[in-house]
C-alpha cells in the first residue's frame, strides 16, 4: 500500500523524522486556507502515487495569496502521468543547502533490510546509481539488532556528506529506520533528505510503502487507503478481495492462484492473445468469489473474450461452475467464456455447466487448448464488431 | 527415498482444531501421514477425530515425538507459531498461512537461519513426498512417486506443472511449494540442493516467478554444485511491470527481476527453460525419456 | 539500584502493567489524604527494600480514617530488619482470588533473561523453589527477539494458573518483559501477582532492580534514588563515588580494584583479623580520592587500624601516597594505618610516605606481611582501650 | 606461543584520540604491540604519534588489515563500537570500559555469538603476552615470558596473582582479564580452552569471584576436557552476602555463588585451589616446579 507524501509525513512526525510544516487540502479555499496558516512563501505539491510530479508541473512555489490560488486551481485535477490530482499538500517553504538521498527498504534478495544514503539527491536517483553506483552507500540492517549508530556514521562517511551534519543526519536515519519497523513499511524514501542553510535536516519528500498484511495493527494507516484516486475497476475489484491488475488487451482472464493466472497470461500471449487483465480469484475460491470476479471482468468493455483458467486444489471446479452460474443468471453476459477445470471436483464442475446449458460458454480440458479456444473466439470477436 | 517429509516424519498441526486445519490436516492423515498431534492453547486434553490436541507445541512434542509441525493458525499469530515450533525442537516447519506481515517473517526467518529448524512458506501448498507423506495442501491425488523433484513458488502452478508431468508419465520424488512471499524460509538453492542429493530424484524442475533474484543466484548455484539435469520454468513473461512508487527497489534490483532476465539467467548456466507447462513436460521427456 | 514499592509501581503503569491505585506518603496527614481521595479500605505498605514487610507488620488494612491514623503512625519510623521506615505507600484495597508469583531476571549463568511464573505466590517463593522446584516454571527469552507470545503460553500453561487468566497473565508477562527491557532492570519481581475476584490480573507488588550503568538514559528512575533509607557511612560513600559496604569488624579496608579488596578481606581474615568494611578506591584514584576514602574509612567509630592494600596499574602508587598524606593533614587520624604499596611509581610512593613521616604508618611490602601486621595493630588497639 | 594476541595482532583503537585511549594505546605501542590504527568519527585522516586515525572501523580495517581492536570510548558508546567491530571483521575485541549497560551487553553478547567475532571484556584489563604484544591495561613490566597461562575475572586482583608468581619465577604465556561485568563477552572455560590447546603454556592459573557459577561450570569442564594442571583462586571468603531484595536471584542460583561453593566445586574435580595468592604460588611451585 503505497502513501501519499502528506500521510508518509505525518508517519514520520510519529517517530520524530522532522518535516517542514504543512497541510492538505483538496480545494484552491483549502489551500489557501493552508498557505495563509502556514505563511507565506508555500509551496504547493500534487498528492499522486507517481514520481517526476516537479517536472510535471505539480510542484511550485507560491509567495502570494494570489499564486497560491493560481497554482492550486492549475494543480487539482491535473493529469500526472496516468494519475488525476484530487488532492494538494500545502509546505512551508524551505532554504536549501544540500540535497540527499535516502531510503530504508526489503531487500528481498538478502532477506534484510538495507539502509541507503546519497549526497546526490533532488535528482533523478535512479539515473545516478546507474552512472555511478558508489554515489549510494548501503548497508544492511540485521533485523533483529536494529539500525546502530555505527551504521548511520558508515552512511554518512562512506556518502561524503557535509562534517557538520553527520550527527544529525544520522538520527534521522535512525528515525526512519524506526519508521519503516514501527509502521511494518516494505519502504521508506526520502528524496531530497534537505539541510537547510540553518543546517537542519529535513524529509522535504516522503515516499512510504506499507505491507498491506500489516494493517491490522495500523489502523490509522489503513485509513489513509484512498481509494478515489484509483482505477474504478480496480476499486471494484479491491473491494471484492481479488487481486485484479488491467492490461491492455482483449482477453479476459481468470485463474486461481497468482502464479497460475501468470502463466495463463503467458500462454495467452504465447498462442496470439492479449489479455486484458490479471485476475487471482484466491485458493479456496468460492462461488460468490467468482461471480464478483466475472463482474469486474465485464466491466473492461475492451474484453471480447474470458478465459477461465482453474486447477483446483483447495478450490473446488464445482464451486467455480457453480459460481460461473450464478454470474450468468445475474449479470448480462455478452462475450464468450473458455473454461477449462482440472482438478479437485473438476468432473462435477463440467457436470454442473454441461446441465445449465450456459449460452457461448466452451469447456476445454487442457490449459494450451483453452488458450488457444480463446484467443480464436477473441479474434472473431473483434472481427465482428 | 524423498526430501523434507515422509515415512519418518510425525505431524504436529498448529490450529489442527480450526476449520481449515482440520480439514487439510485429516487430509494429509488420511494420505497416510504420521499426524501425531494438533495444537490449540486452551483445548489441550481434546482430540479431533483422535489426535490429541495439546496446549503448547513443548507438550506435543514432549508427548508424541513430533519432528515436524505444519501451521494453519491465522495471520496475525502464525509467526509465534513458527517460533513455538522451532524452539519446540520441530525440525521442519511447513507454514501453510498466507498474508503475515513481512516485518514478522524478517525476524522469524533471521532467528530460524541462527538455529537448526528448516521452514518451508509460509503462504506455501506445504510439501508432498507422493506415497510417503503428505504435508500441507497439495491435492495429492495427482501425484505419484517418481523421479522428479518438483520445487516452486507458486502453489496451484505446481499443481499445474505436476500434473502436466504426470500426464506425461512422470512421478514425483517430492514437491515443494517454497512460496511466493518477500520473505520466504527456504529457497531454491536449498531445495535444489536436497533434491541434488536425493537417490531417488534424477530430474529436478524448478517453477519460478517474476521479482526478487532467486532465481538467478539458484542458476549460478547450480552451475557450479548440481549434477543432476533441472529443468526451469518461470511464470510472467507478460506480467505488467509492478507499479512502484520508489526508486529504491530499482536501485538494488537494476534490470533483475523479469521472467525473461531469469529464463535468460537459467539458460546461460545450462538450465533449459520451458516457456509453458506443456514445454517443460517435452524437455524432461527429452532428458529423462517420457514414460507415455 | 533497588526501588522502593511504590517507585517500581510507577514504573509498571508506564508499560501498562496493571496495578492497584495509590499514592505514597511520608507522614500520618499524607497518608489520611491519600486513603480519602483514594476510598476505603486501603492497605498502608512501609516503603523499604527489604521483604518479609507483612510479617513485621510493615503492612495494614485500614477500613477507616482512624484505622489509616493509627497504622500509618505506627509503621512511620518502624524498624524492619535493620531498615527504619520513612515512606508508605496507600493504596485501594484488592479482593484477592488467587495469588501468584512472576519474575523476569537477568540469568548470570546463561547470560539471558529469564521469565518466570508460578501459581504459589503470595508466599516465601523461595521455600516453595527449594521444596518443589516445578512450581516456579521458567524459560529463558532471546534478548535480540524478545519475550514471544508462546512463551507467556507455555509459562502459564505449565504453572497451571486458572484457563481464564491465561491470556491476561501472559499480557502481564509481557508488559512485564518490556518493563524490564526499556527500564534497564535486572530484576522485575511480582509477588503476589493477583487475580482479583473480578478475575483481573494486577501486581498487588513490585520489586525492581535498576542497573545503576543505564541511569544516563533514565533519568526519571535516577531521581528515586532515596538517600534517606541508606546507611549513613554507605551515602557518603556513594556521593564520593566509592564502592563501600559496611562490615561487622575493626580492620578498615581499602584497595585499588574489587578482586584486590575481596582478596585482601580474605587474607586478612586468615591472618586473624575482622575487616570493618569493603572499600574500592578504584582504578586509577587519584589523590582525592584516597583522602575520600580515608574520611569514610574513620567515619565508623569500630575502627582500630587500617589496610592500604595497593597494587599499582592505572593507579599510581605516588599518586595515593601523596593522597595518603593530604588526609592526613586534613583529618584527625588516631588509628594506625599500614600501607602495601606495589606496582606502578611504588618505589616513588613508598619515598613519598617516608619523607612524609606521617605518625603511626607502616609500610610493608608484601600483602600477607601487610595483612599480619595490621592484625597485630588492631589487637594492640583493642587491648590498650 | 601465547593465545589472543601476540606478534601477528594488528590493533585499531576505538577512542585512541581520548586521554586514556591514547595513553594506553601508547604503552602498548611502546610494549611492542603493533598498533596500526585508531578510530574516531570525525578525526578521520589525522593522527595520534604518527598512528593514522579513521572515522569508521570498516576504514581502518580496509586500510590497515588491522585484526584486533580495543575498545576505550564511553560506556554509553561502548556497545556500539563493539558492534562496529565486529561488523567490521575483526576477530578480536578487547573492551576495558566500564560500566556499560547490562541490556546492552546482553543484545551484544547475544549477536557476537553468532558471528566469528571473539569478545573479552568489557571492564577488563586486557590480555598481555609477555614479550609479544599487549592490548589493555595490564601494566607489563611486571611480568616475563613463560610457561603459565592466567585468567581472571578481575583487574588489579589479576596483576597481584601475576606477580606473586612473579615473585617465584614463573613467567607467563599469556594473562587474560576476561573482566566481573554479568555478562562477558568471554568465559573461563573459553580461556581455559585456548590455553589447553598453546604449546607454550603448561600450568593454568584461574583467578574467579563471588557470584555467578562460571567457575563451578568451569570445574566441570576441566575434569572433562583438560589435560595441564589449573590451579585456583578464588577471592570473597569473607565477603558479606550481597544485599539482594527479590528472591528471583536466590531461586535460580540456589546455594552456589559463594567463594566456600566455587572452591569446593573446583577442588571436587580434583584443582587446587589457593586460599591466598601466595598459596596460589606455592601450589603452582609444586606442580610445575619453583624457580627461585
Amino acid at each position: 500500500m503505497d502513501l501519499l507524501e502528506y500521510q508518509g509525513k505525518e508517519l514520520f512526525r510519529g517517530h520524530g523524522v522532522p518535516v517542514p510544516d504543512g497541510r492538505p487540502a483538496t480545494t484552491v479555499a483549502e489551500a489557501v486556507e493552508a498557505a495563509e496558516a502556514l505563511g507565506y512563501p508555500v509551496v504547493v505539491k500534487a498528492q499522486v502515487l507517481i514520481g517526476g510530479r516537479g517536472k510535471a508541473g505539480g510542484i511550485k512555489l507560491a509567495k502570494t495569496r494570489e499564486e497560491i490560488e493560481e497554482h492550486a486551481g492549475a494543480i487539482l485535477g491535473m493529469d500526472i502521468r496516468g494519475f488525476t490530482v484530487h488532492e494538494l499538500y500545502v509546505e512551508r517553504a524551505s532554504d536549501i543547502a544540500e540535497e540527499y538521498y535516502a531510503a530504508i527498504l526489503l531487500d528481498r534478495t538478502a532477506k534484510r533490510p538495507m539502509a541507503m544514503l546519497s549526497r546526490m539527491g533532488g535528482m533523478d536517483v535512479e539515473e545516478i546509481a546507474a552512472n555511478d553506483p558508489n554515489a549510494i552507500v548501503r548497508v544492511y540492517v540485521d533485523p533483529l539488532l536494529g539500525f546502530q549508530d555505527f551504521q548511520a556514521r558508515r552512511l554518512a562517511f562512506d556518502a561524503g556528506i557535509a562534517a557538520d551534519v553527520i550527527r544529525p543526519a544520522g538520527a534521522v536515519l535512525a528515525k526512519l529506520y524506526e519508521t519503516f519497523v514501527k509502521e511494518d513499511a516494505l519502504l521508506v524514501e526520502v528524496n531530497p533528505l534537505l539541510v537547510t542553510t540553518d543546517r537542519e535536516v529535513v524529509a522535504l519528500d516522503a515516499k512510504v510503502t506499507i505491507d498491506g498484511n500489516s494493517l491490522f495493527r495500523h489502523p490509522d494507516t489503513a485509513a489513509f487507503r484512498d481509494v478515489g484516486s484509483e482505477d474504478p475497476q480496480e476499486r471494484m475489484a479491491k473491494e471484492r478481495g481479488l487481486t485484479f491488475v488491467k492490461l491492455e488487451g482483449d482477453i479476459g482472464i481468470l485463474g486461481n492462484g497468482a502464479g497460475l493466472v501468470m502463466s495463463t497470461l503467458d500462454v495467452v500471449a504465447q498462442a496470439g492473445g492479449r489479455p486484458a487483465n490479471f485476475l487471482d480469484a484466491g485458493g479456496g475460491s468460492k462461488a460468490e468469489a467468482i461471480v464478483d470476479a466475472v463482474e469486474v471482468i465485464l466491466s473492461n468493455p475492451n474484453v471480447r473474450a474470458v478465459l477461465f483458467n482453474i486447477f483446483g486444489g483447495i478450490t473446488r471446479c464445482d464451486e467455480v461452475a457453480r459460481g460461473l452460474v450464478t454470474a450468468f443468471g445475474q449479470l448480462e453476459v455478452n462475450v464468450p467464456f473458455v473454461v477449462r477445470l482440472e482438478g479437485t471436483n473438476d468432473e462435477e464442475g463440467r457436470r454442473i455447466l454441461a446441465e445449465a446449458e450456459l449460452p457461448n460458454v466452451h469447456v476445454e480440458k487442457t490449459m494450451d487448448g483453452a488458450a488457444e479456444r480463446v484467443v480464436e473466439l477473441a479474434k472473431a470477436g473483434a472481427a465482428v464488431s | 527415498m524423498s526430501i523434507l517429509v515422509g515415512t519418518e516424519t510425525k505431524l504436529v498441526v498448529s490450529g489442527l482444531t480450526g476449520r481449515e486445519g482440520s480439514f487439510h490436516g485429516m487430509n494429509n492423515r488420511r494420505y497416510g501421514t504420521d499426524l501425531v498431534a494438533g495444537v490449540t492453547p486452551g483445548k489441550g486434553g481434546q482430540d479431533v477425530e483422535g489426535v490429541p490436541i495439546f496446549d503448547t507445541v513443548h507438550d506435543a512434542v514432549a508427548e508424541t515425538g513430533a519432528n515436524t509441525s505444519m501451521i494453519f493458525v491465522p495471520p496475525r499469530f502464525a509467526a509465534d507459531a513458527i517460533l513455538e515450533a522451532a524452539d519446540a525442537g520441530v525440525e521442519l516447519v511447513v507454514c501453510i498461512t498466507e498474508g503475515i506481515p513481512v516485518h514478522d517473517m524478517l525476524r522469524v526467518y533471521t532467528h530460524l537461519r541462527r538455529g537448526t529448524t528448516r521452514l518451508i512458506g509460509p503462504n506455501c501448498p506445504g510439501v508432498l513426498s507422493p506415497g510417503k507423506s503428505n504435508v500441507g495442501i497439495i491435492p495429492a491425488h495427482f501425484f505419484s512417486e517418481g523421479n522428479v523433484g518438483l520445487v516452486s513458488r507458486s502453489g496451484t502452478l505446481t499443481y499445474q506443472i505436476g500434473n502436466t508431468l504426470a500426464q506425461r508419465g512422470f512421478g514425483n520424488s517430492s514437491i515443494v511449494g517454497i512460496g511466493g512471499d518477500p520473505i520466504a524460509g527456504s529457497s531454491f538453492i536449498e531445495i535444489v540442493d536436497l533434491f541434488e542429493r536425493d537417490p531417488e530424484t534424477e530430474l529436478i524442475v524448478m517453477c519460478g516467478e517474476i521479482g526478487g533474484e532467486e532465481e538467478e543466484r539458484t542458476a549460478e548455484y547450480i552451475e557450479a554444485n548440481v549434477e543432476k539435469p533441472v529443468v526451469g520454468y518461470i511464470a510472467g513473461f507478460t506480467a505488467p511491470p509492478g507499479k512502484t512508487m520508489g526508486h529504491a527497489g530499482a536501485i538494488i534490483s537494476g534490470s533483475k527481476g523479469t521472467a525473461q532476465a531469469k529464463a535468460e539467467a537459467l539458460e546461460a548456466k545450462g538450465v533449459r527453460v520451458g516457456r509453458t507447462p506443456t514445454q517443460v513436460a517435452d524437455i524432461a521427456a527429452e532428458i529423462v525419456g517420457a514414460k507415455v
